[in-house]
């Protein structure tokens, strides 16, 4: 059977797949179907300095193909994460990305250094939220605001820092370029699309935010385009997010630049979704006689 | 107890430790929620746009209690559609879903046929956590908010008195279910075509002005969950409610399916319907939340 | 019944329902399944200058609820659209909206300027199409392309002018009001977002131009935030376009603001997608007590 | 002269012409192209991931003629799916079709049932627009590109001599309905496995090389199509190929399905596949285009 781990920034993962953030809590409840340790790494729920209430409901829409969720980052606080959640993962026996959120750069400061001494392997800094009113999207979508964010958490950690991009930009090369100027490790996108619905009989969006952010299915074109244009302008590895629900889209991600992949929506669809990517990732390699995940990582050739 | 009886001769039953182990064995190690795909035994349209399905589901049946729900694959749907658990045998290994069509999900499962399967996930939320079937409960149900009852109901036997309104008649559903649990059964309707004619706040009222109650379980639209917690407020019963909200994990990870809930300190939260609930203390819920 | 007829810029519509440029060609081929006089209006397929071969073959590929196209302009240059397909398209009792493109600044001109004597209603400038090397895009994505090149064609013409927005980009509110500088007398969006799939047996992108435009559902959500966001914030008229498949999508988007709809992809779904979704308005309209369409226009009502 | 005679026919039985009043007066004018909701009569898997399916299409079935396409709508997928016309029966207003397993939407349309419908966009393009049928035609068809000759080899009956190629015998499809045809037929396959060891194009020369022959007609994989391409080229016969590719919206309108082929000036032009085609004269097409 073909080799299936990845190394990113010097973090190996048993295989590629990361459940992504948001969409799988900090684990608890989806290790109920199976073992985390099966994943190649976990993208933890966002983390601000303080607990935040988040949004009120309704929080969540379905589309053709996908979903919008207004969430606006509820979460216990980085404290408790630290206290009742990571020591539970930290037995789990998968890489620990800790996604990392706010409303202004020292939010973002503070929550990354509060992570210093801690079992997380991983920052994802999250500044491509679309669900809350200040910082998340200003910092995602233009160069000096990304630079800016990852210069100032660069300085506060010492792990290994993922960028994570909004898609929600006229040139996300350009928005690549400024994580890399401002100092992250490596890059994960997409997040999500800002998208609507609205209730005919009622006449009111259907989310209480009014907006929300577009995940699943749909996206997926746009994630894969999106990942390829980045892997092949920056230097950094790339971890592809968005849509994933089946193996081919996997592949896809990975033959267009990304080293691993985050799934997220696919989970709520089947809870074994990463496992049955994984496992149909593993019979394509073999169809394929490549004996190492790691030599299909942007093998695409375009026309 | 005769709950407790039942699962105890579940687990007891050879069948029973046989399949669970296997299946324990093929998630490796024991898991509490599972996905099943399960066959369509029956199904049978109760009233106009209203359907009462039987499943093959044996893993879920076996960690079934009343007033749990469980996450229904409808094709090509993103996401699950969250029904209520009506009914569950432990033994046969068998799930009942009543179900109304609303939308697109529904409607895909109310056209599936028997033989075809159903991909569920369950069993899913705290139920109602029935502790003392000795003592007198009131149950009170609206519309689709009837199913859920049914479960909990049967384990107070006469010791219940289910109050549960419907549109119309025509509209009325499981009625004769509750009387074979041996309920006291009250009917209203909004037109007066069957049962009292009005709302099940104003049998509710009448009750409790004339018979002991220790507990409440409501189900249904929000309005007569607040109204019926209300009532129990003023006359200090304890009241639980069995609270919707639109979902996406249905296991508690991903935060979308909030209902804003009191601490025990007063402070403001927003609990997860899936998790947290669906049945909550009715003195949490902040109802203008 | 309700009233279904809108007007825009003076020239009235027989109902809101026009189909999309590039979908429904010069009409013909879609006049053998109804007749074209039952729609709003056509957008035609987009013209420039002189006859354009197009992109190389593969063109199209599925997404989940949705497809990617990259034709790349095929046309046959504007004098022969004027003298083949205009003739014919008079006929049909429709408004006729011609959809302008090119590679630089005087081939829109020129496209205009030859359109000015004709039975044309309507000028929709595509200033967004995203299959086209030069041109195209980098007009459609910045205040300033957007600007310039609307204020060209003002200049050139003395119909109506639509000017179509590319959802490529960080703030569509910020280019709509580009338009409305240059002079645009309405807006229709959104154009497709650019996407790309790979074939994982050949490793090549499916389309021969790599990337392409996604439209269908899958950019409904999309389409419908952006058509909110522009018509809360600018005060032209609004087309909206971009995944309509149900009269409820058509619904969703007058809600937002809308004062007409463009229909795509769903023709080739269903190609009596139109009639459909315009019996659908009228039930919807009829149920709502609503006596004329033009009363629900920008009625959504945001939390 | 057959195929026109049973036009002829069909045009003054009774039953069309009302059936053609009512479909022309529902759609208000005459239309060329239709959107069918056809009832599928059988279904046979005919070779492992081969299906044969027969529906009720009376308008398409009026219309087609051999060589054209069909667009079948699967479920849940945004575009079609164009699949020839293997056969049509005018009278009892059926439509055949034989489709191959290749993806998600032929996989969902395998799985139809019968009493099922297709909606069936159709007919459409241009098909093999036979001319002459007593002139000597030879027809090569290779895997699923044997289904759309069916009918056009009909016409010609025993001045047809038809060349199929499969991967193996198990996967030959329609051999003995183009023997009921009347038609002269060879069977080659790559593994040996029946008829001749080897290309349809060996068997193709061989015949060409002992036999007179008026037109060729092909249709199978692109270097398949080539390779007869430049044999007729060769040798002087006027030769029809029935082209693929990728297609949105059927008709002509999208411009999303196109190959490379020579005006009559011989400057390139980019052709419409389901419009222009997907029959095309062979010396029109740039092969590596
Ligand atoms: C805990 C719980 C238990 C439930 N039990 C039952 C039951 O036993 N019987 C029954 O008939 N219905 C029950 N419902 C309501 C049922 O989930 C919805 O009617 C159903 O999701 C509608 O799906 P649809 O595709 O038909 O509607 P659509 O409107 O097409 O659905 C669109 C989306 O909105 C969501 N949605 C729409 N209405 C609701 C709703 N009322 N609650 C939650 N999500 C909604 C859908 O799940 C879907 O994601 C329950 C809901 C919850 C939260
Ligand atoms: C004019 C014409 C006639 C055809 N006649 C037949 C026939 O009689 N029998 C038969 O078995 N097949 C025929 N095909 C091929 C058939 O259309 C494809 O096999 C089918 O579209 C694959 O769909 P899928 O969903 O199974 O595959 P997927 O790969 O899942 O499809 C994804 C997308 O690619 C398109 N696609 C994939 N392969 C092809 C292809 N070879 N040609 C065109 N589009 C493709 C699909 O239509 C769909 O839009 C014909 C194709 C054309 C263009
Ligand atoms: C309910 C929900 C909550 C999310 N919360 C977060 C979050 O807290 N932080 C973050 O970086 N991304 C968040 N995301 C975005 C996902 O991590 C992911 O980038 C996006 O959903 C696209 O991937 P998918 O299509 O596989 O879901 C969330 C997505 C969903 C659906
Ligand atoms: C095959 C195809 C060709 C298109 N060509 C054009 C075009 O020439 N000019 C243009 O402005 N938009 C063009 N579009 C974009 C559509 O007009 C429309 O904006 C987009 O497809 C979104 O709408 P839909 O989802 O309803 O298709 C094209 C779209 C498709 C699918
Ligand atoms: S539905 Fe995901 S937390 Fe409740
Ligand atoms: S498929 Fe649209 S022009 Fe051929």
């Amino acid at each position: 059977m073909a080799k299936m781990a990845v190394e990113i920034c010097g973090v190996s993962f048993k295989n590629p797949i990361i459940t992504a953030s948001g969409t799988y809590g900090f684990g608890r409840e989806f290790n109920e179907f199976f073992p985390l340790e099966r994943l190649g790494g976990i993208a933890c729920k966002a983390v601000t300095p303080e607990e935040k209430l988040g949004n009120p409901p309704p929080r969540v829409a379905e589309t053709p193909s996908g979903m919008l969720n207004a969430v606006g980052l509820q979460n216990p606080g980085v404290k408790r994460f630290i206290r009742e959640a990571l020591p539970w993962l930290k037995k789990q026996n998968t890489v620990i990305i800790a996604n990392v959120a706010g409303s202004s750069l020292e939010d973002y400061c503070q929550v990354a250094t509060a992570l210093e001494d801690t079992d997380v392997d991983f920052l994802e800094l999250n500044i491509s939220c679309p669900n809350v009113k200040k910082g998340g999207m200003q910092f995602g979508t233009s160069y000096e605001g990304v630079e800016t964010v990852t210069k100032a958490v660069r300085s506060h950690t010492s792990k290994p820092l993922m960028v994570k991009l909004s898609p929600n930009v006229t040139d996300i090369v350009d928005i690549a370029k400024a994580a890399e100027s401002g100092g992250a490790d490596c890059l994960s996108l997409i997040n999500t699309l800002l998208g609507m619905r609205i209730d005919v009989r009622t006449r009111r969006p259907i989310l209480h935010n009014n907006v929300g952010g577009l995940s699943g299915p749909a996206v997926f074109p746009v994630a894969l385009r999106m990942v390829w244009q980045v892997a092949s302008h920056v230097d950094l590895p790339v971890i592809g997010i968005g849509g994933i629900a089946k193996w081919q889209d996997a592949v896809e991600m990975m033959l267009a630049g990304a080293t691993a992949v985050q799934i997220g929506t696919a989970n709520f669809t089947y809870p074994d979704t990463p496992l049955k990517v994984l496992a149909g990732m593993e019979e394509y390699l073999e169809s394929q006689h490549v004996e190492d995940i790691n030599e299909i990582i942007g093998t695409v050739k375009p026309w | 107890m005769q709950n407790v009886q039942r699962t105890v001769d579940f687990l007891v039953s050879i069948k029973a430790q046989i399949y669970l182990k296997a299946l324990a064995k093929r998630m490796e190690v024991f898991m509490k929620y599972l996905e099943e795909q399960c066959p369509i035994l029956s199904k049978i349209e109760i009233a106009p746009g209203i359907y009462d399905v039987t499943l093959k589901a044996p893993g879920i049946a076996a960690l079934a209690s009343s007033g749990q729900f469980v996450n229904v694959l409808c094709e090509t749907f993103t996401l699950r559609r969250p029904i209520s658990i009506c009914g569950f045998d432990k033994e046969k290994g068998t799930l009942r879903l009543v179900f109304e069509v609303r939308g697109e999900g529904t409607k895909w499962m109310s056209q599936s046929t028997e033989g075809e399967k159903f991909s569920v996930v369950g069993p899913l939320g705290r139920g109602f956590d029935v502790k003392d079937p000795s003592q007198k409960a009131v149950f009170v149900g609206g519309g689709i908010g009837v199913p859920p009852l049914l479960e909990a109901a049967k384990a107070y036997g006469e010791n219940a008195t289910v109050i549960v309104g419907f549109r119309t008649a025509s509209a009325s559903i499981l009625v004769d279910d509750f009387k074979k649990n041996g309920n006291h059964v009250q009917l209203a309707t909004d037109d007066g075509s069957a049962g009292h004619h009005g709302f099940v706040t104003q049998l509710l009222q009448k009750h409790l002005d004339e018979n002991p109650c220790d507990v409440i379980y409501a189900c249904g639209p929000t309005p007569m969950l607040k109204a019926v917690a209300d009532e129990a407020e003023k006359r200090g019963v304890f009241c639980k409610v069995s609270m919707e909200q639109r979902m996406a994990c249905g296991v508690g990870a991903c935060m979308v399916c909030v209902c804003k809930t009191l601490t025990p300190k007063g402070d403001d939260r927003y609990a997860q319907v899936c998790k947290n609930g669906p049945v909550f203390n009715a003195k949490e819920v902040v109802w203008n939340g």
